[in-house]
């Protein structure tokens, strides 16, 4: 038996096509969850103003469901007291599901390295993209979204069900 | 009947039921786009040449999320929910006229799918079933705010259709008929039933945007208050298929208003089009295909009505919205059935 | 054809029938009923009366067993329900009443004579709303009026029951 | 209220006037990544430490940037300028390392004010991008130093 | 009455006597003035209901926390408003961090309720007869009062930094 | 001094308020589902919890949790130099941070005797009067996206965006503005930023006049919100309200006026209150500041005098960095600020600002050192939301919503 010419091992041509076409879907159609605690949640709001827009790239549907959303975009402080909570939503997302940490808080706790407050969110769940600023410019709020949909779009369909990703969640305590 | 008539009766329903899901999948884009145009906004414009693929992106998202079903929800009925949201949503479409009589081959091809004596009251059994869908999901998702979101869909729903149904009495007194296809036809030209039933049209209308949950009567999902009401436990396409059920209820219930009030497939001058055709075949034929678009323009109107009413008003509370739907239209729907039924007589008696 | 048709909906309603009694989960009793109410209002149709059938599903399947839906959701009593088992006293009572009703219902349809119809003089529109609507206001006109009346008094009256009930503020 | 206002639709109808009017309004979408929205010039964005008209680094390892940050983002340690490296540092002393953790940082500017030899600026045409890793975002020499201006062009 | 400083000053201290009103002076142009615990919610009851001052207004209760003072180490600040005349006044209670216990002010104001358990939060006062003396901002399960100096500021999991350059 | 306007309806509700709990433990209500707002809930801008006990749709009781964002400002500023407070203050009422920054700012300099400029006061009073605008419609355009009217929402919040060209041009931020130093203005506004708000005097009344058309006199609105989460001007003031929703309930005080501050006493400008102190009055009270927040922006703009954008006080303002590169003296100044070790003088002292929400008091303690011993904040949010409960009990859910929004109330000015 002769090996299988690259590109052609593996899964199949037609799998990893349609594994393209669904990713490209599921970029194109990113509904978030905004999380938004502080002073990004406000400017999460100018996104999704009319001059941002972020209906442009099909997200302007945000689901206050955790069940519909497909990334969390936590946006704000998370005060130790919260971080529980932020975990819970994320158990909560149905597969797949993305989490975005804006703003320097979300991301590392920023000016408030203090008893109070969580130093990034990345402590409870896993973080997919890190947008930094405080707060973040609604350009860098897009930017973060695209890199979201570079990731969607290059994700295996079997992703979710690998060990490694099955790791990562254990490694964080969930489920 | 015979098996020609069997066959095209089949393919018609098909192209119908097609019509129904392919409109209501673009309703969802076109909802966006109205809403963005209306926002100072352009909306989804990155999937697709103007964001036209959009639809199908949400749609293959909806297809390949996690099914997930909450731990202590009711599992059969979680299922069945937005199944029965979607069959019956998809089932009103049957008795439309689209258009009138196309003439293939020497054979009458009557443009909709099954002609019943009862079209208007089947309709509305079929419409009073929908909420069915939204009790029995948000019943079963076991969960508060579907619950609220529940109990506000049926109140809301069967508060309505009384005013619905008195509305839609004035106008059959007028037509003498339960049929859709003779409530069309007499609507010949632009003697449209609206010249003669403003009030029971704008109480129909209003009952209409109940019906089908849109503001300022969303309550049952309404996103402030109960986060997303009846199907706030729902992910991928159960969630897919109750939106896509309401989007299949406006355009059922536009199709029914355009059909009642706005004379169907009729419009001014269709007579002196006929006329214009030396072949009264082909005249008909041109006719009748006029006639259709006329009907899909009316609506595609009022489908754009109700998303352009969304994006302005804001909502109703839940004890002002059933003081409206009892204090306020059902004493105007009587008012409105003896004010025709005076007219009916009054007409009679002069004439 | 109609035969079987008939046949399979009769044993269809008579299922849906015992299930609605059957099950334990008196949502599932309501689903259960209002699918009885659809194969009711199927037998209808085979009588070719249409008008009556989709009447029959505006208003018990459409509202009233919205109704009780409604207020089944509200009270949620599904689950405290099936925890409580019912006395051997009460289960007995009510195999010997259930047979009783059987019994008499056998004794009352044992004699009971079709008359068969004449197809000559057979009026296939005698369902149909024009027919309807004629007889009703016509031959049947009083009692019409009567019963008309007497929904009247008797939602007046479930009015002012549900009013005194609620609210203090009106009344 | 009015009697006009009590029917609902007279507001509903000017409600829904000014909506279709917007409708056909000129749209202020700024299709970002596309086109980008003019910054102000002052605009607090991502850092960049300057070199002088010879093109030798400026900072000199003060710290006082460090001091001024309150959110604790910037370290650096400081190093003695040997000889030969005059065109490469302006001062005798200067930064070995410098690290601005851009996850931390708030843009809040008081580095570039508390700098006395202006070398640390903010720069109004760059932003901070969005990145997969934590590590990324610790931004060394070697991504806030200006890149050495060729003769030629800028 | 015109209400200056001094009037209101010589006022209650009329009505409360030398012993309960002391250490008066005036930081910033409003009277600040020190009194007991004992006495605390009679004097702003008092305030409340006289006819010419009228402070019916509680602008801010804040603890401050001295651990240099002895048995004075917890203070408490109250900062009265009068809307009527626009007069401001701050009332101070010193009492030592064994014995934090003060009266509670929600009786008079339903503003004193939040305020007064953040106090408790931060700095561990207690205040008797408070409705609901229970942790407001931080969780319940935290063990110390924050806001005491000699509790640090950071979160000690922080890793990013090296404390050389802060001085601090 | 308060206007002393009640009216029946308010007192009614009081009375079905007060009644509630002798309903509650009626037994035939003891069958009450409890519900959980928050802390994810979509109408809580900003994150805190309230967990209602519901009979129907209707709230019998509610017990509020916060804290879910305690960031511990108080403490963190015994712990930072005076300067390094001011990025601080913008992230507590992040709506308008300007106002929180100039109100700290007034707070230092008052401890250190600085007297500022003209310019910089109407600098100052300009860029105050704009953050007003900002927070006051977000505020009323977020009642209508909580009332499902969205698109009002966004006509205004393209014109908040003009605000933050603004602000960028005047301190290179948009949100967090980190605007002004302990001394004046960090610098001079450009005529750039001048032009804009001149445009924006001129551009935003039509807007505001629209969003106002859209919601003000629509009855759905109206029914909406008038009689909703009312409360008297008794339980207000015993509440410790200010600002917009204490005038809503017609006590017409202003620290604006009542103790000017940064020269406010030029300006002409009207006090708005209302009557009821429902959410529709909140809605007009905060509706008609922005008009008179425009007046005093066009007085200002108009007025605008010569001079300096800042105190001359070397040893707390930082001396021009042209200075510091040639100066000795001023570099060492630049170092001794930057370091932190220029001790403020031993004190106390309140000062009280009309925040986008109300009084927003700054009490400072200084032992002489290079930080403040204590500085405490008197957030007026964190006060609103405390009456929030007694003000939604009797209603129903979709009323506690416009409440919530109609209050105004900023999570991190709430939980600090």
């Amino acid at each position: 038996m002769g090996e299988a010419p690259e590109g052609y091992s593996g899964a199949g041509f037609f799998a990893t096509s349609f594994e393209k076409v669904i990713g490209l879907a599921r970029a194109n159609s990113l509904w978030p969850l905004p999380f938004a605690t502080s002073c990004c949640g406000i400017e999460f709001m100018a996104t999704m103003g009319s001059t941002y827009d972020i209906s442009r790239f099909g997200s302007e549907r945000p689901s206050f469901s955790p069940r519909q959303a497909d990334i969390l975009l936590v946006m704000g402080t998370i005060a130790k007291k919260m971080g529980p909570v932020v975990k819970q939503v994320y158990e909560q997302m149905a597969e797949p599901k993305w989490v975005v940490a804006v703003g320097a808080c979300a991301t590392s706790g920023g000016i408030f390295d203090t008893y109070s407050v969580l130093q990034g969110i990345d402590r409870v769940v896993p973080v997919d993209v890190y947008v930094p600023g405080c707060p973040p410019r609604p350009e860098q709020i897009l930017d973060g979204l695209m890199r979201v949909q570079d990731l969607a779009k290059n994700e295996s369909l079997r992703r979710r069900h690998s060990p490694e990703y099955q790791a990562l969640l254990a490694s964080y305590n969930i489920k | 009947m015979d098996s020609v008539d069997l066959i095209y009766k089949a393919i018609y329903i098909l192209v119908i039921f097609g019509i129904t899901l392919l409109i209501a999948t673009y309703s969802t884009y076109f909802e966006r786009k109205i809403a963005a145009f209306i926002q100072d906004r352009v909306g989804p414009n990155r999937a697709g040449p103007m964001g036209l693929l959009q639809p199908l992106a949400d749609a293959g998202k909806l297809f390949f999320k996690e099914e997930f079903i909450p731990g202590k929800a009711n599992k059969v009925l979680f299922i069945l929910g937005p199944g029965i949201a979607m069959l019956v949503a998809s089932m009103s479409s049957a008795v439309i006229p689209f258009g009138d009589m196309l003439i293939v081959g020497g054979r009458e091809v009557y443009l909709q799918a099954i002609e019943v004596n009862i079209g208007v009251l089947y309709i509305f059994g079929v419409v009073s079933l929908g909420v069915y869908g939204l009790m029995i999901g948000g019943w079963a998702s076991n969960n508060k705010f579907s619950l609220l979101g529940a109990i506000r869909a049926a109140s809301q729903n069967i508060s309505y259709e009384l005013a619905m149904g008195l509305s839609l009495i004035a106008v059959l007194m007028l037509s003498g008929s339960l049929s859709l296809r003779v409530i069309a036809e007499q609507q010949a030209g632009f003697n449209w039933n609206i010249w003669y039933q403003p009030l029971g049209f704008l109480i129909f209308l209003v009952c209409a945007f109940a019906e089908t949950n849109r503001t300022p009567f969303d309550l049952p999902e309404s996103e402030a208050e109960l986060i997303g009401g009846y199907h706030t436990e729902y992910s991928s396409m159960k969630l897919g298929m109750y939106l896509f059920a309401e989007y299949i209820n406006i355009f059922v219930v536009s199709a029914v208003m355009s059909t009642l009030y706005f004379g169907a497939y009729n419009f001014p001058f269709m007579e002196n089009l006929r006329n214009a055709f030396s072949d009264p075949v082909l005249g008909n034929n041109v006719v009748t295909l006029v006639g259709v678009a006329v009907m899909f323009a009316k609506i595609f109107a009022f489908i754009f009505f109700f998303m352009w009413v969304r994006w302005t008003l804001p909502r109703f509370r839940y004890d002002q919205l059933m003081k409206l739907g009892w204090n306020i239209l059902i004493p105007l729907a009587i008012l409105n059935i003896l004010l025709t039924g005076g007219g009916i007589l009054l007409k009679d008696y002069l004439f | 054809m109609t035969d079987s048709l008939f046949f399979f909906l009769a044993s269809l309603t008579l299922l849906c029938a015992l299930m609605v009694v059957i099950s334990k989960n008196p949502v599932y009793s309501v689903i259960f009923l209002i699918l009885t109410f659809f194969t009711i209002s199927a037998h209808y149709i085979l009588l070719n009366a249409q008008f009556l059938a989709a009447v029959n599903i505006i208003v018990y399947a459409g509202a009233i067993m919205v109704l009780f839906l409604f207020v089944l959701m509200f009270i949620n009593s599904g689950k405290n329900a099936q925890g409580k088992t019912k006395g051997v006293l009460s289960k007995v009572a009510g195999a010997i009443a259930g047979g009783l009703l059987f019994l008499v219902l056998i004794a009352a349809l044992k004699d009971v004579q079709l008359e068969a119809v004449n197809p000559d003089t057979y009026d296939s529109q005698v369902g149909m709303v024009k027919n309807l609507g004629q007889v009703l206001f016509t031959k049947y006109m009083l009692p019409f009026q009567l019963v008309a009346v007497l929904f009247l008094v008797a939602m007046v009256g479930a009015v002012m029951i549900g009013k005194r009930e609620a609210g203090e503020q009106n009344f | 209220m009015t009697f006009s206002e009590r029917m609902y639709l007279p507001a509903i109808a000017q409600g829904l006037g000014i909506t279709l009017k917007h409708f056909f309004k000129k749209k202020a979408t700024i299709n970002y990544p596309e086109e980008t929205r003019q910054r102000s010039d002052i605009w607090r964005g991502l850092h960049v430490l300057k070199r002088d008209e010879n093109g030798a680094e400026r900072c000199t390892a003060c710290g006082l940037c460090a001091v001024a940050c309150p959110a604790e983002a910037i370290t650096m340690t400081a190093g003695e300028r040997k000889t030969g490296e005059e065109h490469l540092y302006r001062e005798e002393k200067y930064a070995v390392t410098y690290e601005v953790n851009m996850l931390r940082c708030i843009f809040c500017g008081l580095c570039e004010e508390a700098c006395p030899k202006a070398a640390i600026f903010l720069q109004d045409d760059k932003i901070a991008p969005a990145r997969y890793e934590r590590d990324e975002f610790i931004y060394g020499k070697d991504r806030l130093v200006e890149p050495l201006k060729t003769t030629e062009t800028k | 009455m015109e209400l200056t400083n001094e009037n209101v000053l010589g006022k209650l201290i009329a009505q409360f006597g030398e012993e309960n009103i002391f250490d008066a002076y005036d930081p910033d142009g409003i009277m600040t003035f020190t009194t007991t615990r004992e006495n605390i919610i009679a004097l702003i009851q008092y305030l409340y209901d006289d006819k010419d001052l009228q402070v019916q207004f509680l602008t801010t209760m804040a603890g401050v926390h001295f651990p240099d003072h002895k048995d004075k180490e917890l203070c408490m600040m109250y900062q009265l408003h009068s809307l009527r005349h626009n007069y401001r006044l701050r009332i101070k209670v010193f009492i030592p961090s064994k014995d934090p216990v003060l009266p509670t002010l929600t009786n008079i104001y339903a503003a004193a309720n939040w305020m007064e358990r953040e106090a408790y939060d931060f700095y561990g006062f207690i205040f008797t007869g408070h409705p609901n003396l229970t942790r407001i901002l931080n969780i319940e399960e935290m063990e110390y009062h924050p806001m005491l100096k000699q509790y640090p500021l950071e979160d000690l999991t922080r890793e990013d930094k090296i404390d050389t350059f802060f001085g601090r | 001094m308060a206007t002393d306007k009640k009216t029946a309806e308010v007192d009614q509700l009081q009375e079905f308020r007060d009644n509630l709990d002798l309903k509650l433990q009626d037994p035939k209500n003891q069958n009450l589902t409890t519900l959980n707002l928050g802390p994810t809930h979509p109408a809580t801008h900003g994150i805190f919890q309230n967990i209602l006990q519901m009979d129907g749709e209707i709230i019998m009781d509610a017990v509020p949790t916060i804290g879910y964002i305690h960031r511990a400002f108080e403490k963190i500023a015994e712990r930072r130099p005076f300067y390094q407070i001011t990025p601080l203050t913008d992230r507590m009422n992040y709506c308008s941070s300007p106002i929180n920054n100039m109100g700290y700012h007034m707070t230092v300099e008052k401890l250190l005797g600085i007297d500022i400029p003209k310019r910089a006061q109407y600098i100052r009073v300009i860029m105050m009067e704009l953050a007003r605008i900002s927070d006051h419609l977000i505020c009323n355009s977020i009642l209508g996206v909580d009332s499902g009217a969205f698109t009002g929402f966004l006509y205004v919040m393209q014109e908040r965006e003009h605000i933050y060209d603004i602000y960028e041009e005047v301190c290179g931020a948009r949100l967090t503005t980190n605007m002004g130093r302990i001394g004046g203005m960090e610098r001079d506004l450009s005529p750039k930023a001048l032009h804009l708000i001149g445009e924006f005097l001129k551009r935003f009344p039509k807007v505001w006049a629209e969003f106002e058309k859209m919601l003000t006199r629509n009855r759905i609105f109206i029914d909406r919100t008038v009689g909703v989460g009312a409360i008297s001007a008794e339980r207000a003031l015993s509440y410790g309200f200010t600002g917009p929703n204490l005038r809503a309930t017609g006590v017409d005080y202003d620290v604006r006026v009542m103790n000017p501050y940064s020269s406010y006493d030029d300006f002409e400008f009207e006090i708005p209150v209302g009557a009821k102190g429902d959410t529709y009055d909140r809605y007009l009270v905060r509706n008609e500041e922005v008009w008179q927040s425009l007046k005093i922006i066009e007085q200002a703009y108009k007025n605008l005098p010569e001079g300096s954008y800042h105190a001359d006080a070397p040893h707390y303002y930082l001396p021009p960095k042209q200075e510091v590169y040639r100066s000795m003296e001023a570099l060492i100044y630049h170092f001794k600020i930057v370091m932190g070790e220029i001790n403020a003088p031993k004190g106390e002292v309140y000062h009280s600002v009309e925040g986008g929400n109300g009084e927003l008091g700054f009490y400072l303690i200084s032992d002489g050192g290079r930080t403040p011993y204590r500085l405490h904040f008197r957030r007026p949010c964190f006060i609103y939301y405390q009456a929030y409960t007694e003000m939604i009990k009797g209603g129903q859910l979709a009323d506690a919503i416009l409440t919530l929004s109609s209050l105004n109330v900023i999570a991190g000015e709430l939980d600090a």
